[in-house]
């Protein structure tokens, strides 16, 4: 699938200005960059719940994605029914929460469960169905280790299924290494790096990707 | 177009005449809503007529009391009140007024202009003031008149009163509801005269102890003016009362006939004169169940004259009102097409 | 005061035959000119706060201006638009149930689709971020969001049956309040009032707020639970 | 419909002296009380919306009785009230412009008070943890809550406004419709069509809805702007 | 400070109970456990911000409290103004968004603020005035690496000029490490384990906690 190249502004204000951009199916790109980088805006665009300037498509058509926003959101419903959203598949749905450590919670309100939960909740409805790029906004940042190593599981199982590109943003650079084919570093909203993950994440090109890295030796 | 019969013999020669709304140009009001000319077809205009008007049965009679502030005035709940504040000066340099050369002459040609026709008469041996008018004092300045529609809407008194207040000094607040409310509002001392026309609702008024003589004059009722009601319905008069006998008969043929009649039903002088017109035997008061059983031709309203007039003209309807009130209705064009 | 407490209870006690016709009028008035306002007031509030699209802004502003429109022109429109000259005179509807109800759609929609549009618009983008992750589409998400508004379309149901069951400008212009037909609760306490009967208004006036009352209890019970 | 907007046009042209000052006590009366019903109303329904006291669930639904509260009632009450006899008739407010705007306070209060309640209920808790982990007291954070409630409240502000500029149950019973001191938009239109006078009570409601649509561009611009 | 002994249901779910606790001035806990095992419930009882079961006031009286919630929540107003309610000091409000680089956003509508700039505005809200207890849920869980640093640091001196205690929520047990002095642990609504964090975080006493730091390892 492809991205077209495309920028976004709020006011005066250039939030995003991203190059055209190729996702190979069956790979992990690993977002990353410093917070206000641009990523979740990138993120929207790709996944269409935003238009860019000029109401350009950032994504391109034919391909179907699915996007968990960063702000997780729980419809007014049981957790259970929030999950069906995703897909209607009830085995998988039971699955995918027992899993994550959510099977108590079925019957539960979705608006009253703690931060965690929301977030695998959401995960959990994001992956119910097939796509071919499948785009995570933080998806494990509110989660326990122990559901943050499912979560990674599960999403290493769905690439493998689905043979989807996945678009990982997040500030857990182990996350990142463990998962991630290729990374993709914003800074100030320009994306300026791009390639293998390795290569990113060790031996990056640009000075302000080094800088950036530099924080992760003293995490 | 409308027509009417030939009056009855007691009328005053006025009251004959055809209101004769299209020879006579109406500038004041509205200039270019012109009554249609009695040529057009009826379909394009209004086809509620007067079938049925002077009959000595119709007379309908305006009244004017002044409050008495020693009435024995009482709350909601039938609670004895004193000192309710009654503006008796002003009420009585009103009435004075209009009861003085200068007032009546004015009432008495009013809508000459408009409708080339009195819209008022005056009574036989009207009460008649001659002496001095007392101007107004800070005190007394602002009089509050309850009044009837029919007054109001007929434009009677806007036409009079900025006269009396330019030479006088007073304020004249006129509230106008159906005769009923008008009265009610005098009882709960909200107004130092009225100006009513239902003998039977003032007599209670009076028998209460709610008006009083005013110096100078004999009675609590001062009857002044009158004009007359008048049956309308439509113009092909299904029910043939523009030949019947009588306006009694008139009704009587409607009720036979089941021709739909709409009533005002709100408890006005001219609901309280329509309910004295029905055959007995019919026992229609002012109470919905004593025509539960007529509701397919019997449609009580409830409303204004205005309204009601509306619907008489939509439903082909018969229809009592006061002449007044149909010549302003007509004048004003009644229906936008 | 104490008067017409008494009359209030003696009219329901006795069973009163016309009382028993204004309140069934009544009901069946305000009843289905709340319930069809909702059915097309609540999807387009949802619509007009939810989804931008050319126009979009002047809708509102239309739709507030409509809310403005006074009752008695309402209904003197209307009345002009059925009555036996007008364009609509052949159906015959003037000084029925059935205008009245549409004079009172037309008066309390406005007031439907302002209330929601003022809810979806805060929380729509998160709904529909979140529904359009999830390759759901545009009448999904609708539907979703009327879910999310259901704590909403509670009280401004309240709010359009209070509407509708205490109006009179525009139900006494177009409906006539013919007695046995098309008089309703409030066309009958303007007869009394005009009548001077001002105590036997206010029995009334007491009745219709016991049923208002009764309604609101039950709606906010309803509304907890499915909170 | 041709005629109505030729005579508007031309009341207004003409300066009608009359219409003048009908507009002038359409606009104090209309002005003053939806601001006194805002002024009241919008805290009361924060307070309501936000805030847990024994007996809320009971002034919710007290509120929302009040709501449906017809005019006519509320015309009634006060009409007896302020009368002659009445327990306040020595203040002489009956017949004025200010106890109109009583009348109208009494109807719009709380429809403010559940418009802003209803919100308030959705954005509290988040308001008021934050708040509280900040140490803000009671007062500060009722003031954040105003601020969080800018947007409904200028909706709401609409919804006051155009009820009282379009209403004319009780507006007639207590003000009586006097010309020149009491009579508003909505009686004069009462009075032109009970005269039979259409095209005239049409002209009014056509200036009264620009009127409306003026407002309603004004305010709809500022909340534009404030989002 | 002492937290008096609460526990806390929704309905038949008791969602929290907690023993009387002591908190040291000078110290600062870890609270840690899985996702919905009651950190966020006991830091709001602790906090006053939710009453306990039996509107028992969880907090000790006369000591001030200054919380951030799990959610931020950016008020309708600029961020600097933002930050101004946590208290009027201008130049350290102004000091705080420096360090964490929130310098350009002073005058953006906090309402549009990225994830990560939220929880920097909020924390630099709280920080704002002296307190006896700090109560912070998961503060750095959005942020990027820098930031993280940079916010344990202001914790650090935050501690150091007030002498407060404070609570921090985390799933981030390096971070855990890095600061805390005490540790608490939740398993399921229960307070199971308190202590010395070199203790609680390395060689636990319960099984419970054991199978959780687990996931330490992997991660
Ligand atoms: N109103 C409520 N009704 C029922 N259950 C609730 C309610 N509020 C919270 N809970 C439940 O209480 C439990 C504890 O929630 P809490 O937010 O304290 O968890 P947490 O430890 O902070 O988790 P996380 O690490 O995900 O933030 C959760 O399982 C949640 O579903
Ligand atoms: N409506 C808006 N108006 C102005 N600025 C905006 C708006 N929406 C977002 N921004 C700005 O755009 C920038 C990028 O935001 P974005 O959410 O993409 O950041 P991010 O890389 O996801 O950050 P984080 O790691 O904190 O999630 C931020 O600085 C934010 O303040
Ligand atoms: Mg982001
Ligand atoms: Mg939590």
């Amino acid at each position: 699938m492809t991205i077209n190249a495309c920028t976004k502004s709020f006011g005066q204000n250039t939030v995003l200005r991203c190059p055209a951009l190729k996702l190979e199916p069956g790979l992990i790109y690993a977002v990353i960059g410093a917070n206000g980088s641009g990523k979740s805006t990138f993120a929207r665009l790709a996944s269409g719940t935003l238009p860019a300037d000029g109401n350009i498509k950032a994504a391109g058509s034919g391909e179907t994605v699915r996007y968990m926003p960063q702000k997780s959101y729980a419809f007014r419903m049981r957790t259970l029914s929030n999950i069906l959203l995703g897909g209607k598949d009830r085995s998988r749905a039971e699955k995918l929460m027992d899993s994550l450590r959510l099977d108590g919670l079925s019957e539960r309100r979705a608006g009253v469960l703690s931060g965690g939960e929301t977030a695998k909740m959401a995960l959990a409805r994001v992956l119910m169905q097939p796509c071919d790029v499948l785009i995570l906004d933080e998806p494990t940042a509110a989660m326990d280790m122990e559901s943050s190593a499912v979560s990674e599981q599960l999403i290493l199982d769905y690439r493998q299924e689905t043979g989807c590109a996945v678009l990982l943003i997040t500030h857990d650079l182990h996350q990142a290494r463990r998962l991630a084919d290729q990374a993709i570093f914003f800074h100030q909203g320009e994306l300026l790096e791009t390639g293998p993950a390795e290569r990113v994440l060790f031996h990056p090109d640009c000075e302000a990707t080094e800088r950036f890295l530099d924080f992760y030796g003293g995490a | 177009g409308t027509q009417t019969t030939p009056p009855a013999a007691t009328e005053p020669p006025a009251a004959t005449q055809q209101p004769a709304a299209a020879e006579t140009p109406a500038p004041e009001p509205e200039p270019e809503v012109t009554p249609e000319p009695e040529s057009e077809a009826p379909a394009s205009t209004v086809n509620t007529v007067i079938l049925k008007e002077a009959d000595s049965a119709m007379i309908n009679t305006y009244t004017l009391l002044a409050v008495n502030p020693e009435a024995p005035f009482t709350d909601a709940d039938g609670n004895a009140v004193s000192d309710v504040s009654i503006n008796t000066a002003g009420a009585q340099a009103l009435i004075d007024w209009l009861l003085s050369d200068e007032g009546l002459d004015m009432a008495v040609n009013y809508g000459q202009a408009d409708y080339g026709d009195s819209l008022f008469y005056l009574l036989d041996g009207a009460p008649h003031y001659t002496g001095e008018i007392e101007p107004a004092t800070p005190e007394t300045a602002t009089i509050r008149l309850s009044t009837t529609t029919s007054v109001n809407d007929s434009g009677l008194l806007g036409n009079l009163l900025p006269v009396f207040e330019e030479e006088y000094g007073y304020t004249v607040e006129i509230q106008s509801a159906g005769t009923g409310k008008a009265i009610a509002a005098a009882k709960y001392g909200n107004a130092d005269l009225i100006l009513v026309h239902a003998k039977s609702q003032e007599e209670a008024f009076v028998a209460d102890g709610f008006a009083y003589v005013l110096p100078g004059f004999e009675s609590e009722r001062l009857s002044f003016l009158y004009n007359f009601f008048v049956l309308c319905g439509p113009s092909e008069d299904p029910a043939g009362v523009a030949s019947s006998e009588s306006v009694l008969d008139a009704f009587a043929a409607i009720a036979d006939g089941k021709y739909t009649f709409i009533s005002r039903g709100d408890g006005s002088g001219t609901h309280t004169k329509e309910l004295s017109l029905w055959p007995e035997a019919l026992g229609i008061t002012a109470e919905p169940e004593s025509f539960a059983d007529y509701t397919d031709w019997y449609v009580s309203a409830n409303a204004g004259m205005g309204a009601c007039l509306v619907m008489a003209e939509e439903m082909g309807a018969y229809i009592l009102t006061d002449k007044a009130t149909f010549l302003t209705f007509q004048v004003n064009g009644g229906i936008m097409n | 005061m104490h008067t017409a407490l008494q009359k209030a209870l003696e009219l329901i006690l006795n069973g009163d035959r016309e009382l028993g016709n204004i309140l069934l009028v009544t009901a069946r008035m305000s009843l289905s000119s709340s319930l069809i306002a909702m059915l097309i007031g609540v999807p387009a509030g949802i619509f007009l706060g939810a989804f931008r699209f050319p126009g979009r802004q002047i809708w509102i502003i239309l739709n507030r201006t409509l809310m403005g429109m006074p009752p008695v022109v309402c209904g003197l429109l209307l009345y002009l638009l059925f009555s036996g000259v007008g364009p609509f005179g052949k159906w015959k509807m003037l000084f029925t149930v059935r205008i009245m109800v549409l004079a009172q759609v037309l008066l309390i929609t406005p007031l439907v689709v302002a209330n929601l549009e003022t809810y979806v618009a805060s929380v729509s983008p998160s709904v529909r971020e979140s529904a359009r992750g999830l390759g759901l589409g545009r009448g999904k998400t609708f539907l979703l969001l009327v879910n999310e508004c259901v704590y909403p379309i509670f009280s401004t149901y309240l709010l359009a049956f209070a509407r509708a069951i205490a109006e009179v400008g525009a139900v006494s212009m177009v409906g006539g309040a013919i007695a046995w037909k098309t008089n309703v609760m409030t066309t009958a306490i303007m007869q009394y009032t005009n009548r001077g009967n001002f105590s036997l208004g206010i029995a009334l006036g007491m009745i219709l707020m016991a049923v208002s009352l009764a309604v609101n209890i039950v709606v906010s019970l309803l509304q907890r639970r499915l909170k």
